[in-house]
């Protein structure tokens, strides 16, 4: 166990904890958007951040990607945290005003209009990674990765890029997705999503189309299971 | 040289807009870089601070131009950076064309803290928004002229450099944050093709390389540098693994280029040159391509599939390589006459040095130069001397012999070296595992005489040296100890002190040779002071590094794509950017461990030529390259 | 000494609770209580009081709502009377075993059918054994003093029981009388902030009102019947303490007149103010007769009673509420047990009085005075006055 | 069809097989242990909105299986605050809790924190003897969350028959016998009646599609004010069918149309669950419970008629439904 100290308080957390986790459980309130308890943290949208003190020195930074240090010293609700968080906010409202998740964390954050006139912009992809890490690190695949940028590598904006043929159709994107810009819609035995579609199988038993076929050859491929012993969904299971 | 009106460089503030300061002291103080030496340069800003040289400079434009650069470098992953420089930009376009007031001013102060703060990598941190924050407390009149003035005072022409620590310190200027970031995101090939717009020999440099990169990553001043060059080789082996890949050509053009010399500078050359659409021959005159590559760097440092490969693969670019053709007489009139439109002599240093010590040319098969060693266990030439044997020299050639000596079952070997450790040349793991597999040192010694006894070599007598002032190598000078001669019985010598090119041939074809030894060029350009003649590599730099040779190979072919359209090449000025390390508040940075790589165990190793140093795997690559804090520096200027 | 007021009984006991700021306030309405929440939600209403007012759709839903907040650590207030209190009934012995210290309030009314809108104890009586703390008040003031102490009372940590405070319907909650307050300052001081020793909240989570099986019942039962007991210290306590800061003495069991007195009448609420005026006659008139008045009804005060009985050769017991085809009334019963192993114990006679809001005058408790001696005495006998055959 | 069809297959959050779930949380709030028999879907199904609620949730239980199994003094199998009380009552009490934790939070004496009052219980507890509370909670507007776990019958005490036992099913109070075939009742449409409190957020649930159900469960969870999700809970025991069978026949109640998954948000009926283009027989669903055995070919057959009508109902008010805010715009 580690003892550090967060907001006055001196506690313990098991090694290799992060800030986030030991805040939680100590019923900390911190604002999250990108983190997932299941999921490896990304540090991408900072409305996280924490004040922490390590060899004496004082920095901001995102309690998700944080580890905890003997004797490191925490602050979850300073002004300036407070304020840090605030501007984040700011930064992610200007550029997504009409995605539902941002609004509604901006709002809590005390952003409003007055100071920060939203932009008009439809734009529903945040950038939070939660799809990428979702398919990496859940299903095992990598058809999504951040379009990085760079020296030479001039593009517009950052966006999540879909490798078509890597994608087994799973869905969990869709699922793990807070504004629903992933879609994943299913007609009959058609699923369609990051518009590519997908051809259903049917359940042996039932009929019913329960999982795309891509996902079967993969499992199966994973598994060393035949593909027939697949074809039966969780209600004939 | 500019009169410096104004320099927040380096945090230390110098403001001379009054005028008031004198001229003298205006002088680039401080060590300001100039970009274009002598040339007229209005202001810089950069990463680092804000140079103006003339009044009248826009800065208030420049500062636009650097957060459009700084747009293409932000990753985008947090939101603060990407969304904070766009923000940025709106406010200060707005200003200047004058649609918002410069009240927005105080907004944009709290964008530049919190980036400055809370950006998730290095580059918005340090990089991204920082000269805002000089210009908001310095220029600040600046803005709420353009405020008043307002209108757009059109686009302004500026030149700009992007560069990192690691970056500033690889020859080839590879850019290695990119490439890391590519490994991260699992996008493998992307990233080898990245490197490849710099490195043509990845599998080989990812092996052989001294990495200097390393030396000045960042994270070596916070927990350990980055494995940038087992990355590389990562992505290179992940290619070969997936079945090898081929290298993209253009549309081909007629005219023909050749080139004397297959080794690292040679191919770099040709292959960018291919790239282009030339026609490519090179001439070989040994039977294998690679030079020091294939010659110099045995197996268990760099198999030689890996050299093939990536050696095939320029082939199959299109370029012909004439192996077994030495060109001993160099006939530029009679290649031109063949349809070559230009000529690259890449020849590299493959003959030994003098020691300067007794006995030395009396040439026999117990006393041999360490590169015609090398090249010769290559060839397959059998070493029949046993017992012990002595090399000397410090560098990696040295430790090469030394480490092929073991595994070709000599009883003792001894590297002699007039230094003491610190002061060797060889990369430092060479020396570790050359200790491990069981070399012995003698430190502060230096051969005087080779003792023969009817005929055979019997011994090496040996000075003991102690070290005085430095010399210009920044090397402590040996200073040899009178009387202190001792003597070594020993079977064989090898000798390798080092490498100069054998240039009888270029000599006798009308080339200007320096006094040195090397081919004098036109150090702009690479052209030699025949017209359409080209030289580069070891042959005019001296035995250097392979990624020092892949580096000149690839500012050959600019200079050469350069002449053959007729256009005057002027490569970009390498210009000092400071302290390559210096990386102002890094911020917090969560430590995490560097990930290690397998070696073989140390017994197996005497007994085989397999390869030494195990290959990161995905996993392990990917959490390598995420620990990159992507230093990105950004400069423009106009 | 501050100036009395006349105000509304109903309406003082309103003002007492919203001096004791309850968090949760949960009532649903019925004659004769309906005041009571009116005057609260009132106060409420122009923010003198800041409280959670739910207006629950029955009483039975008001008694589980204060259970709820009570459980989650609030100081908490409903009010009933009657079938309300009967509609209760299935959740009131689970609020004592829970130990939850609920305050309540009832306007005594009696139970339907016929049904009858006006005073008497049936309600209350019918809730005698749910493990609940009774107090009775006989006038406006004591109204007033005894919610307040009722909420101390309850949320001592050696307590932890709900309570209930009866005042007669109509007879004592809509008559004015003249009423003295203490301050804000003086409640606040005399009740602190509750600090409850258990609730369900996630900082520490419990399980509340689990499953007790008869391994552990029978034990349950003697734990709750303990605490109750216990209480009477506390009771007794904070009725010194209420002496102690407002001058008002309160005892379990009040004596009026009674020295030397050879007959007692014993009363409970209301009506006691009447019988003393009764008593006061008959000693002018030379007679040797006294007063005792219970005030406390659970735990019940045997140790008080047999105390202030000490001498007296008959004891009249009246009752407001008749326990069918049993001993008579209740109370008498409980008195009957409590004296029934004295070695000088008075005789004593039932009188059952005041049912649905009969009223009892002066002159009728003289009457039951002078009739009394020649009363049946036999221990299952008792006496409806003023019954037309 | 082809309208129908599209209707029908907008399911978001349904058909995740095998990944999205590795996504939920491994945090245990109703520990294993308990006393549940063997496959019972209630349990199964608290556990699963245990992890949707949070460890910042009270729970308050009605009297009935849950509170039984799970609460034996000394030992109790829940890691969140419990509270019970009787059995018609859990909707008051959970007012009551919801508007302490109101109270003393803005009186700042406990944590200022966003807790979640949920109140749990039975279909008896809930369609029976504890409607009026329900009714009353909803009504009143409380920030609670109300899930009920319809095993159709009184199955703590045995089965007897409640207002949400379905039609023809055998109970030990509506046995089935030579002039009887057992519960002549149609279901109570609850869900129906919580729509009409004007309720925010109303749901129909099952613990055989756990992402949906959880899925709600947040979704109920966020609402301020109150909530109601009613949730189809397989009792292997009450219905004579196999401890093994419950996700199946979960599965089959849907798909057969005689429990659709559905939620009406402010008004707007969406259903939340892919269904196979033609609903299945609801013999399928029928056959493999015990209580049913005794039906029919006519009882069937009036079943299935009854059922296509419910289930029409249902997809009219899916396809013409309008959001509140929608209507108020509506000129």
């Amino acid at each position: 166990m580690i003892k550090f100290k967060i907001d006055g308080r001196t506690v313990e957390g098991k090694e290799g904890s992060t800030v986030l986790e030991n805040a939680q459980a100590l019923f900390i309130d911190i604002p999250t958007l990108c983190y997932h308890p299941e999921l490896s943290p990304f540090g991408a949208c900072r409305l996280c951040t924490v004040d922490v003190k390590t060899n004496a020195a004082w920095h901001l930074t995102a309690a998700c990607e944080t580890p905890i240090e003997e004797n490191m010293e925490v602050v979850t609700n300073s002004e300036r945290v407070e304020e840090a968080r605030k501007l984040a906010a700011a930064l992610l409202y200007r550029r997504y005003p009409k995605t539902k998740a941002i609004v509604d964390i901006a709002n809590k954050l005390g952003v409003t209009d007055d100071e920060v006139p939203p932009k008009d912009d439809e734009r529903e992809c945040i950038l939070c990674g939660l799809c990428v890490r979702t398919c990496r690190e859940i299903v095992g695949v990598q058809a999504l990765t951040i379009h990085d940028r760079g020296l030479g590598r001039e593009l517009e904006q950052a966006k999540i890029d879909f490798k078509a043929d890597a994608c087994i159709g799973c869905g969990s994107c869709a699922y793990v997705c807070p504004t629903s810009f992933v879609k994943m819609e299913d007609y009959g035995n058609k699923r369609v999503i990051w518009n590519k579609a997908f051809t259903m199988a049917a359940c042996s038993v039932c009929g019913r189309y329960f999982v795309p076929e891509e996902q079967l050859e993969f499992i199966a491929k994973k598994t060393k299971t035949p593909l027939q012993d697949l074809l039966i969904c969780t209600s004939c299971r | 040289m500019e009169k410096v009106v104004f320099s927040s460089w380096d945090g230390k503030i110098f403001d001379n807009r009054q005028g008031t300061e004198d001229a003298v002291k205006t002088e680039l103080p401080l060590g300001i870089p100039s970009p274009q030496k002598g040339g007229e340069v209005a202001a810089i800003v950069s990463w680092n601070g804000i140079i103006v040289n003339k009044p009248q400079a826009d800065v208030v434009g420049l500062l636009i131009a650097y957060l459009q650069e700084a747009r293409k470098l932000s990753c985008g992953e947090c939101s603060v950076c990407s969304l904070g420089i766009d923000e940025a930009l709106l406010i200060i376009e707005g200003i200047r064309n004058g649609s918002s007031s410069s009240a927005e001013l105080k907004r944009l102060e709290g964008i530049v803290a919190l980036v400055r703060e809370n950006a998730k990598c290095s580059f918005g941190r340090v990089a991204a928004l920082s000269p805002l924050a000089d210009a908001l407390e310095y220029f600040e009149a600046d803005f709420t002229n353009c405020a008043k003035e307002g209108g757009d005072k059109g686009t302004l022409r500026y030149q700009s450099w992007v560069g990192a620590p690691c970056m500033q310190a690889c020859p080839a200027g590879i850019d290695i944050p990119g490439y890391l970031e590519l490994i991260k995101n699992g996008r493998f090939l992307d990233s080898l093709n990245l490197v490849r717009e710099r490195c043509v020999l990845p599998g080989v440099i990812g092996r052989a390389c001294t990495n200097p990169c390393e030396s000045a990553c960042v994270r070596g001043t916070l927990d350990a540098p980055l494995a940038i060059r087992l990355l590389k080789r990562y992505v290179a082996d992940a290619e070969l693994a997936n079945g090898g890949g081929i290298l993209p050509t253009n549309e081909a053009k007629e005219e023909k280029v050749a080139i004397v010399g297959a080794g690292p500078a040679g191919l770099a050359a040709a292959f960018y040159l291919r790239r282009f659409g030339y026609g490519v021959t090179i001439f070989e005159a040994l039977p294998k391509a690679g030079g020091m590559a294939a010659f110099g760097i045995p197996d268990y440092r760099l198999p030689k599939d890996i050299l093939n490969y990536e050696v095939d693969l320029i082939k199959r670019m299109g370029v012909e390589i004439k192996l077994n053709t030495k060109i001993d007489k160099l006939d530029w009139q009679g290649l031109q006459a063949s349809g070559y439109k230009a000529l690259y002599l890449a020849v590299g240093a493959h003959a030994g040095t003098k020691m300067g010590c007794e006995g030395e040319d009396t040439v026999a098969p117990d006393f041999v130069q360490g590169v015609d060693f090398l090249r010769e266990l290559v060839l397959g030439k059998a070493v029949k001397q046993r017992g012990k044997v002595a090399i000397i020299g410090g560098g990696n050639v040295a430790m090469d012999c030394a480490r092929n000596c073991l595994r070709l079952g000599f009883e003792e070997v001894i590297v002699v070296y007039r230094r003491s450790e610190t002061e060797m040349p060889a990369s430092s793991t060479e020396i570790k595992e050359a200790k491990e597999e069981g070399v012995k040192f003698e430190f502060l010694k230096a051969p005087v005489k080779i003792v023969r006894k009817d005929g055979k070599l019997v011994g090496i007598e040996c000075i003991s040296m102690e070290l005085g002032a430095p010399d210009e190598s920044g090397r402590r000078r040996p200073i040899p100890i009178k009387g202190s001669e001792t003597m070594f019985a020993i079977d064989m010598v090898i000798a390798a002190t080092g490498q100069k090119p054998e240039l009888e041939f270029a000599a006798k074809a009308g080339l200007a040779i320096s006094d040195w030894g090397l081919i004098k060029v036109d150090e702009q350009n690479q052209v030699t002071n025949i017209a359409g003649v080209f030289a580069g590599g070891d042959c005019v730099t001296g035995a250097a590094t392979l990624i020092e040779a892949l580096a000149s190979g690839r500012q050959v072919a600019l200079a050469i794509d350069a002449y053959l359209k007729g256009e005057v090449f002027s490569r970009l000025p390498d210009i000092d950017w400071g302290d390559a390390r210096q990386q102002h508040d890094k911020g917090f940075v969560v430590k995490i461990p560097r990930q290690e790589t397998a070696h073989l165990a140390i017994e197996e190793r005497s007994k085989s030529y397999e390869e030494v140093e195990r290959g990161l795997d995905a996993a392990a690559a990917r959490a390598e390259a995420s620990r990159c804090l992507r230093c990105y520096r950004l400069v423009v200027w106009a | 000494m501050r100036k009395p007021v006349g105000m509304e009984v109903a309406v003082a006991a309103a003002e007492a609770v919203a001096l004791c700021r309850p968090d949760v306030i949960a009532v649903y309405p019925i004659t004769p209580n309906t005041h009571i929440a009116e005057h609260l939600s009132e106060i409420v209403a122009n923010g003198h009081l800041d409280a959670e007012f739910i207006t629950v759709e029955s009483e039975h839903s008001a008694m589980s709502a204060v259970m709820g907040s009570s459980g989650a650590g609030a100081r908490s207030f409903t009010a009933t009377s009657s079938q309300g209190l009967m509609y209760m009934h299935e959740v009131l012995p689970i609020a004592s075993s829970m130990r939850l210290p609920i305050v309540m309030a009832i306007g005594n009314r009696a139970i339907s059918g016929p049904i009858n809108i006006w005073n008497d104890h049936s309600d209350i009586m019918l809730q005698r054994d749910i493990g609940w703390i009774s107090l009775f008040v006989e006038n406006g003031q004591q109204a007033v003093d005894m919610y307040i102490q009722a909420f101390k009372i309850a949320e001592h940590h050696d307590v932890l029981l709900p309570i209930n405070v009866n005042m007669d319907g109509f007879q004592l909650t809509h008559v004015v009388e003249p009423v003295i307050f203490p301050t804000q300052e003086e409640v606040d001081s005399f009740l602190p902030v509750y600090k409850p020793l258990a609730q369900v909240h996630p900082d520490k989570p419990l399980s509340m009102g689990t499953l007790g099986l008869p391994e552990i019942y029978t034990e349950a039962c003697r734990a709750r019947d303990y605490a109750l007991i216990n209480s009477k210290r506390v009771i007794l306590e904070v009725w010194e303490e209420w002496e102690k800061m407002f001058g008002r003495k309160y005892e379990p069991v009040t004596s009026y007149r009674t020295e030397g007195a050879e007959i007692l009448l014993m009363t409970m609420g209301s009506m006691t103010e009447t019988a003393e005026m009764a008593i006061d006659e008959l000693r002018d008139a030379g007679r040797k007769v006294g007063l005792i008045s219970l005030k406390l009804w659970r735990p019940f005060p045997f140790a008080e009673l047999r105390e202030a009985i000490e001498g007296a050769k008959l004891l009249i017991v009246t009752d407001r509420a008749l326990s069918y085809g049993g001993p008579g009334g209740p109370v008498c019963a409980e008195v009957r047990s409590a004296l029934y192993h004295e070695a000088h114990r008075p005789e004593i006679v039932n009188y059952l009085i005041g049912l649905g809001g009969r009223d009892v005058k002066v002159e009728d408790f003289i009457k039951i005075i002078e009739a009394a001696p020649a009363a049946d005495k036999r221990g299952d006998a008792y006496q409806i006055y003023g019954v037309r055959e | 069809m082809a309208t129908l069809k599209t209707k029908r297959t907008m399911g978001k959050f349904e058909n995740f097989e095998i990944f999205a779930p590795k996504l939920l949380n491994k945090e245990e709030f109703f520990s294993c242990g308990h006393r549940a028999c063997q496959g019972c879907g209630e349990a199964l199904a608290i556990r699963l909105m245990c992890k949707a609620l949070g460890k910042d949730t009270v729970i308050v239980n009605a009297t009935g299986c849950m509170e039984v199994i799970s609460t034996l003094y000394p030992t109790t199998a829940w890691r969140l605050p419990w509270l019970h009380v009787a059995f018609p009552n859990a909707a008051a009490v959970a007012s009551g809790v919801e508007a302490a934790l109101k109270a003393l939070r803005r009186k700042g004496r406990i944590a200022d924190r966003d807790v979640k009052t949920t109140a749990i219980g039975g279909d008896g507890g809930t369609v029976d003897i504890g409607f009026q509370a329900l009714s009353g909670a909803m009504e009143r507007g409380h920030n609670i969350l109300y899930i009920c776990f319809d095993n159709e019958a009184y199955m703590n005490t045995g089965i007897q028959r409640s207002s949400a036992t379905p039609f023809g099913a055998s109970t030990t109070t509506a046995p089935s016998g030579k002039a009887s075939i057992g519960n002549k009742t149609w279901k109570k449409n609850v869900p129906e009646i919580m729509v009409s409190h004007n309720v925010p957020y109303v749901a129909t649930a099952c613990h055989s599609y756990p992402l949906d159900f959880m899925n709600k469960v947040k979704k109920a969870r966020g609402v301020q004010g109150p909530a109601y999700i009613h949730c189809l809970s397989v009792c292997p025991t009450g219905w004579r069918s196999k401890s093994e069978e419950i996700i199946k026949l979960g599965r089959l109640a849907v798909e057969t149309g005689v429990f659709p998954l559905y939620e009406v948000e402010n008004g707007k009926y969406r259903l939340t669950v892919e269904l196979p283009e033609r609903l299945r027989p609801v013999e399928d669903y029928l056959k493999l419970q015990g209580r049913f055995r005794h039906l029919k070919k006519e009882d069937v057959a009036f079943f299935q008629e009854r059922v296509n009508l419910e289930f029409n109902k249902l997809m009219n008010k899916v396809e013409h439904s309008k959001t509140w805010q929608e209507l108020a715009e509506q000129k």
